[in-house]
């Protein structure tokens, strides 16, 4: 039973990274860019929904939903004024770029909301599902990230395969200036992708913060990277890879404190992603392109 | 709106130096950005507050206080130290986080300016320096303290420890901590870690020591880790008894904190910003009235440090005209032999080494208030 | 097709070479002289080696970044493997060799050595990726030697020397003394790095990276980076010459966390993560990739610059952020490049690029 | 191993020429073929090479054509058949070690390494032939200098043959285009390969860019004593100067022989120079 314990607190941290990474992988998958600043997006929304919630008494979806429209602008004037200009720039100059952003966005939230950390009301409170007369519990908010995460993968998954917009996304993907030619615009399609990933960033920073109720400026910084690793895990770009890489590292790292060492977990999570990769060297589910001769 | 407040303290200070002559030059260094810039920031305004207040005083000694920003880093600190030398420095407030002050004790030691830090407490701080001094306890001794402690009380005998992997403040208590356990009769039946990026879930933690039977679980950590702690034992059901320490301090005033989930949680601080003596009412007053938040213990050792040396000037009649190596000796000269009352406890009193001794106090939390244990 | 457009790419590089030779000679003397005649301050003097380090670090990577075209996001790692072994010798051989520029030099070598092997290690592994998954998978061994080192303990004493992992299991005879502490990392280093070490450090990797872009294993990386497909098909050994890149550049950057680490009294594990690489790949990224010169520069200018920015206070590191990203842009950005190519008139124009399809 | 026999008992080495009967051939593919993506890109592709053969690789876009050289420096690992260079089986080899064993090419999108300069171009193909070590580099020792000097003067050499010695310090990826085709030749040269891959060489040069192209392949030839096979679209330029021409479509041989029989295959004339008179535009 304690197994089945730690396989669903594995699940609930894992969950949470998975949400995390859908927004990683998304606008990777898209602007072929890695996005260091979405965990300080992430913690953005956080915030935005603390006050929301904390000071002002709002409903805990209609605050979601205020810091879903804050995250979105802000995505957008990120991708504007700092992504945009370095459209063709290579690569690492974008990647500093997006880390100078959530330099900036640590520092900006340091001075509006200072470093004391704040308890983050639970968007849905605190209970569990208890399972085998209380032996095994999943937590409400579990069970909330599980399914927010389904279905914004559902979601995002039609999205990009049905609607116009989505084939527009999937076009820059492939190749941005055959997408240009056959009159997709680019820049407008990235920027969607941006201003899409913000706002999956500010459910991701409601649940993290619901989950685990401490919010400080750099809140977001830290799970970012992990779901970074699990955007990688599973497979970047690949929408169904970041969720099961998300939850297969919760559960590796869970079970690495458990059963191994809770010192070494850290080094347990990576040493794990670093044998995946060798063995499939694009993550789980990622497709490994081959460079034309 | 503290912004303002600051900017204009600082600007009445710098009119009252000019008025009143001279000031002593005082300056120290710690986390103002970053992750651990709670600390930092709530011992810079602590020592302001004393500042001001001495200021104001007429007693004779002005201060001049600048905090430099060391973003919880060696490297940094050591800039930071250097630039208060650049500005004229005469004795140092040394640095708020253990490591960084580490680093520039040293520098302290070999420029001679005497430093008294507010929270550094690992024991490599002071460790060779006679001219670096704590005004926290160190971390060795309250580790052996809280093992006294709960062995004195007949809390628990069996006891689980979670502490932080990467940190040198935690691991300091620890270590002394289950070194003396088990002469004391106490068995640690588990011992479990976290570290940064993975410090959000502690279920695992929390079963090890729920399986073993721990009946109290001792957290030596500061208070932001602790509050997830508690709301995940919480969750899960078990209710050991918390034994904290003086970094868990702090965790009442967290906003939107849940104060039931600390009921009965325990520690050994020295300060308690509810206590009813004069001082601490004034000071946790004057905090919330320009900060709008409840001071913490870093603030409290801010506050006592400038106050300490406020007494130690006022002793041993230094002048701000003196130079730092002279003011060196005397500090040396008064800290080993003065007795202070401060908010962080009465009849403090420092050995030769730099490290202090004064009484901490049981503490347990009751209806989201402190309330002493003796 | 005017011959303007052809650079003479020989004289171009022959030129920076000595120029990058020059200003740093330059650079040092004026430094050295100021420091020594107190005209300096005293945060510009606490800076000068670790600037020199992070100089040396920005050519470590630089070497990878720049010349071999592989990713590296964990090369704080190799500095943090220098620092505590160089550091750990340096302890270790205080009382055989008293004269401190010897042991701080043995200590850089040690230092060297061992990073060099860590990037051996890695390099197995890491090299037979590609792109981002490599740069992952160096980001995931920066954090695995931080993990590993803050749960390592080392003492010596009479006996010789003791590891234990975990926790402290070493039982060291009295007087003995423990050295690495896990978490704790190494207290009470003797401060003896020096601004000319530094230099030397600096003149010595500047040497190993310019003599070597000159030979045949320098052609090797930058053909590799340029086209990995053909300088396969004329003969070049992909691995051999990635791994010699990245255990090079792993040697340097351990030579120079030796040295960053004996400039303070103390260090820790956890200084040497993911940020501290990213800051090295920042003064890479600045300063031009493959550009040495550009490389210390930025080194130097982004450790002085956050000192500078204190007169601002709270607003510091906002203003850090500010200026990074703003850098990015003007470098980056053509058209703003173009604005001030126009600006200056001596400039050489570099021609566009003609993808040949 | 039995190359020989094998060898003799291949019956489809119909272009190799009278001259290097005697001698065995520097290449033999038997039986090869792989499948890409389902598709069975190339089938049991059978040709071999003389000595000093120069022969063409012909046949309509997507036929396959590429590929066979990617089989041959292994870019592509093939699903069936074997290749023997030398008589040597080259199963199991990787690009470098085809290429150590004597096989060089240049590509149809050109490949060159941009950002050196003509001259290092060279001698980065001329790796494997210089041996000082790394600290031999860094410390600028004797033999550094020795070998440096000489390669430097043999990569001269080389491209003096395509009147390129000028451009030597010029970076490679601001060279013109027809230079840049060049030079890739000159590269594939420079490590000493046994055969010559040419992948379109002189695709997108003008008429008389293509007339010194063969002129220099030409002297290439005689200077070198090597095989030469080339793709090409331009078909002057095959039938000029091929001793032999093997055609392919849908991964499949159809026809082999001399220029002037393939000129008359209804086989080939169906498939490549009946459908499209493609040669003619582009000697236009």
């Amino acid at each position: 039973m304690i197994f089945l314990n730690y396989f669903i607190s594995g699940i609930s941290l894992g969950s949470i990274y998975a949400i995390i990474a859908l927004g990683y992988t998304m606008v990777y998958g898209i602007a072929k860019m890695l996005n260091f600043a979405h965990g300080d997006v992430i913690m953005v929304g956080a915030y935005v929904c603390f006050y929301a919630v904390a000071r002002y008494n709002f409903n805990p979806f209609l605050g979601v939903l205020l810091a879903m429209i804050v995250c979105t602008f802000l995505g957008i004037i990120v991708e504007r004024l700092a992504y945009k200009p370095l459209r063709q720039a290579p690569s690492l100059a974008v990647l500093i770029t997006a880390i100078g952003v959530s330099y900036f966005l640590q520092n900006s939230a340091l001075l509006l909301w200072s470093s004391n950390p704040k308890v983050f009301p639970s968007i849905i409170g605190r209970g569990a599902f208890k399972l085998f007369d209380g032996e095994l519990s999943v937590s409400h908010i579990t069970a909330l990230t599980i399914i927010a995460c389904l279905v914004i993968m559902v979601v995002l998954t039609l999205f990009i395969s049905k609607t116009r917009l989505g084939k527009a996304m999937r076009a820059c993907s492939e190749d941005k200036g055959a997408a240009q030619l056959m009159g997709i615009n680019v820049n407008a399609t990235i920027s969607l992708t941006f201003a899409i990933g913000s706002g999956l960033a500010a459910i991701a920073g409601a649940l993290l913060c619901s989950a685990y109720p401490t919010l400080m400026p750099t809140t977001g910084a830290l799970p970012g990277i992990k779901a970074f690793t699990a955007a990688v895990f599973g497979g970047i770009g690949s929408i169904p890879g970041a969720f099961l890489g998300g939850l297969m590292l919760g559960v590796i790292e869970i079970f690495a404190k458990a059963y191994i060492s809770s010192q070494l977990s850290d080094a347990v999570v990576f040493a794990v992603l670093i044998i995946v990769l060798l063995v499939k060297p694009a993550g789980l589910l990622g497709r490994l392109t081959q460079e034309k001769v | 709106m503290t912004k303002k407040i600051l900017t204009c303290t600082i600007l009445v200070l710098a009119m009252a130096s000019c008025a009143f002559g001279a000031a002593f030059k005082i300056g120290g260094t710690g986390p103002l950005t970053g992750g651990a810039a709670i600390y930092g920031t709530a011992a810079m305004r602590g020592a302001q507050i004393a500042v001001d207040e001495i200021n104001a005083m007429n007693t004779g000694i002005t201060f001049e206080l600048r905090y430099e920003d060391d973003t919880h880093d060696a490297e940094k600190a050591v800039n930071a130290y250097n630039a208060l030398k650049d500005w004229g420095m005469q004795v140092s407030l040394g640095s708020v986080t253990s490591k960084p002050c580490e680093a520039t004790a040293a520098e302290n030691f070999a420029d001679r300016i005497f430093a008294l830090t507010p929270s550094a407490s690992s024991a490599a701080v002071t460790d060779g320096k006679d001219n670096v001094f704590q005004m926290c306890f160190v971390d060795p001794n309250q580790g052996s303290a809280s093992a006294q402690y709960i062995a004195d009380k007949k809390f628990a005998k069996k006891v689980a420890v979670i502490w932080k992997n990467d940190d040198v403040y935690s691991k300091g208590i620890r270590d002394t901590f289950v070194e003396k356990a088990p002469s004391l009769g106490l068995e640690v039946v588990s011992e479990t870690t976290f570290a940064d990026g993975n410090d959000n879930d502690f279920s695992v933690q929390l079963t090890d020591a729920q399986k073993n039977g721990a009946e109290l679980v001792f957290l030596p950590m500061y208070y932001q880790p602790a509050s997830l702690i508690l709301a995940q034992a919480q969750a899960m059901g078990y209710a050991p008894k918390w034994f904290g320490v003086d970094g868990m301090d702090g965790i009442l005033t967290m906003e939107g904190f849940d104060k039931s989930l600390a009921e009965g949680v325990m520690l050994l601080t020295p300060f308690n910003a509810d206590a009813k003596d004069e001082k601490t009412v004034k000071f946790v007053a004057e905090y919330q009235k320009r900060f709008n938040e409840v001071p913490n213990q870093f603030a409290a050792d801010g506050y006592d440090c400038v106050y300490a040396y406020c007494q130690a000037l006022t002793q041993a009649k230094a002048t701000p005209d003196m130079s730092a190596e002279d003011l060196c000796g005397k500090m040396i000269e008064q800290f080993t032999t003065m007795t202070f009352n401060g908010v962080t406890g009465e009849n403090v009193k420092w050995a030769k080494n730099g490290e202090v001794t004064k009484d901490p106090k049981g503490m347990v939390i009751k209806d989201g208030a402190y309330v002493g244990l003796d | 097709m005017t011959m303007r457009r052809l650079i003479n790419l020989k004289r171009v590089e022959a030129r920076r070479i000595y120029l990058t030779y020059f200003i740093v000679i330059i650079a040092y003397v004026i430094c050295q002289t100021m420091s020594s005649t107190r005209i300096l301050s005293s945060t510009m003097r606490g800076m000068l080696v670790p600037i020199c380090a992070y100089m040396v670090m920005s050519i470590s990577l630089n070497l990878v970044v720049g010349i071999s075209g592989e990713l590296s996001l964990g090369h704080a790692g190799f500095m943090s493997v220098g620092a505590f072994s160089g550091v750990a010798a340096a302890i270790l051989m205080q009382s055989v060799i008293p004269f401190a520029p010897v042991r701080l030099a043995l200590a850089m070598i040690i230092a060297a050595i061992f990073a060099a092997i860590a990037g051996f290690l890695i390099g197995i592994p890491v090299l037979r990726l590609k792109g981002d998954y490599l740069a992952i998978v160096t980001l995931a061994f920066g954090e695995i030697i931080k993990s590993i080192l803050n749960n390592f303990y080392m003492g010596m004493d009479s006996g010789g020397i003791q590891f234990s992992m975990l926790s402290d299991t070493t039982r060291l005879l009295p007087g003995g003394k423990l050295i690495i502490r896990g978490p704790m990392g190494i207290s009470g280093i003797q401060k003896i790095a020096t601004f000319p070490a530094g230099f030397i450090l600096v003149m010595i990797s500047l040497m190993i990276v310019f003599n070597l872009v000159n030979s045949r294993s320098g052609r090797a990386f930058m053909a590799i980076r340029d086209d990995r497909i053909a300088a396969e098909s004329i003969g070049l050994d992909i691995t051999k010459y990635k791994m010699m890149a990245f255990v090079l550049s792993a040697a340097m950057a351990g030579a120079a966390g030796a040295l960053f680490a004996m400039n303070y009294s103390t260090i820790v594990a956890n200084k040497f993560d993911f940020n501290t690489s990213i800051l090295i790949l920042v003064f890479v990224v600045l300063g031009g990739q493959g550009n040495m010169l550009g490389g210390i520069i930025a080194a130097a200018a982004l450790t002085i610059l956050p000192e500078k920015l204190r007169q601002f206070s709270d607003y510091r590191m906002l203003l850090y952020a500010v200026i990074l990203i703003v850098t990015m842009l003007g470098t980056n950005n053509q058209d703003i490049r173009n604005f001030f190519a126009k600006l200056n008139p001596f400039r050489h124009k570099e021609p566009e690029e003609e993808e040949a399809a | 191993m039995k190359p020989k026999t094998k060898y003799v008992q291949v019956p489809s080495r119909s272009i190799l020429p009278d001259r290097d009967i005697a001698r065995e051939p520097v290449l033999e593919c038997i039986n090869l073929g792989i499948t890409l993506g389902g598709i069975k890109a190339v089938d049991n592709f059978n040709l071999t090479i003389g000595r000093t053969e120069i022969a063409g690789l012909i046949g309509p876009n997507g036929a396959g054509k590429t590929t066979v050289f990617n089989l041959l420096t292994k870019v592509y690992q093939p699903t069936t058949g074997t290749i023997l260079l030398n008589g040597k089986d080259t199963h199991g080899m990787n690009t470098m070690q085809v290429n150590k064993a004597g096989i060089a090419r240049t590509f149809q999108n050109i490949r060159l390494f941009k950002n050196l300069s003509v001259v290092d171009n060279v001698k980065a193909a001329m790796n494997n032939e210089m041996h000082y070590n790394m600290l031999s580099a860094i410390l600028r020792l004797p033999n550094y200098r020795r070998e440096e000097v000489a390669a430097h003067r043999r990569a001269l050499k080389l491209l003096s043959i395509f009147d390129m010695q000028d451009m030597a310090d010029v970076r490679a990826g601001s060279l013109p285009y027809g230079a840049q085709r060049r030079l890739e030749i000159v590269r594939a040269l420079a490590t000493n390969p046994s055969l010559l891959l040419l992948d379109e060489p002189a695709a997108g040069m003008n008429p008389s860019e293509t007339a010194d192209l063969m002129d220099n392949i030409r002297k290439v030839h005689e200077m070198f004593q090597i095989a030469i096979v080339l793709i090409e679209h331009d078909m002057s330029l095959v039938m000029n100067i091929c001793e032999g021409i093997c055609v392919l479509n849908f991964g499949q041989v159809i026809a082999k022989g001399t220029p002037e029989e393939i000129q008359s295959n209804p086989a080939v004339i169906e498939a490549y120079l009946g459908r499209q008179s493609s040669h003619k535009e582009k000697e236009a």
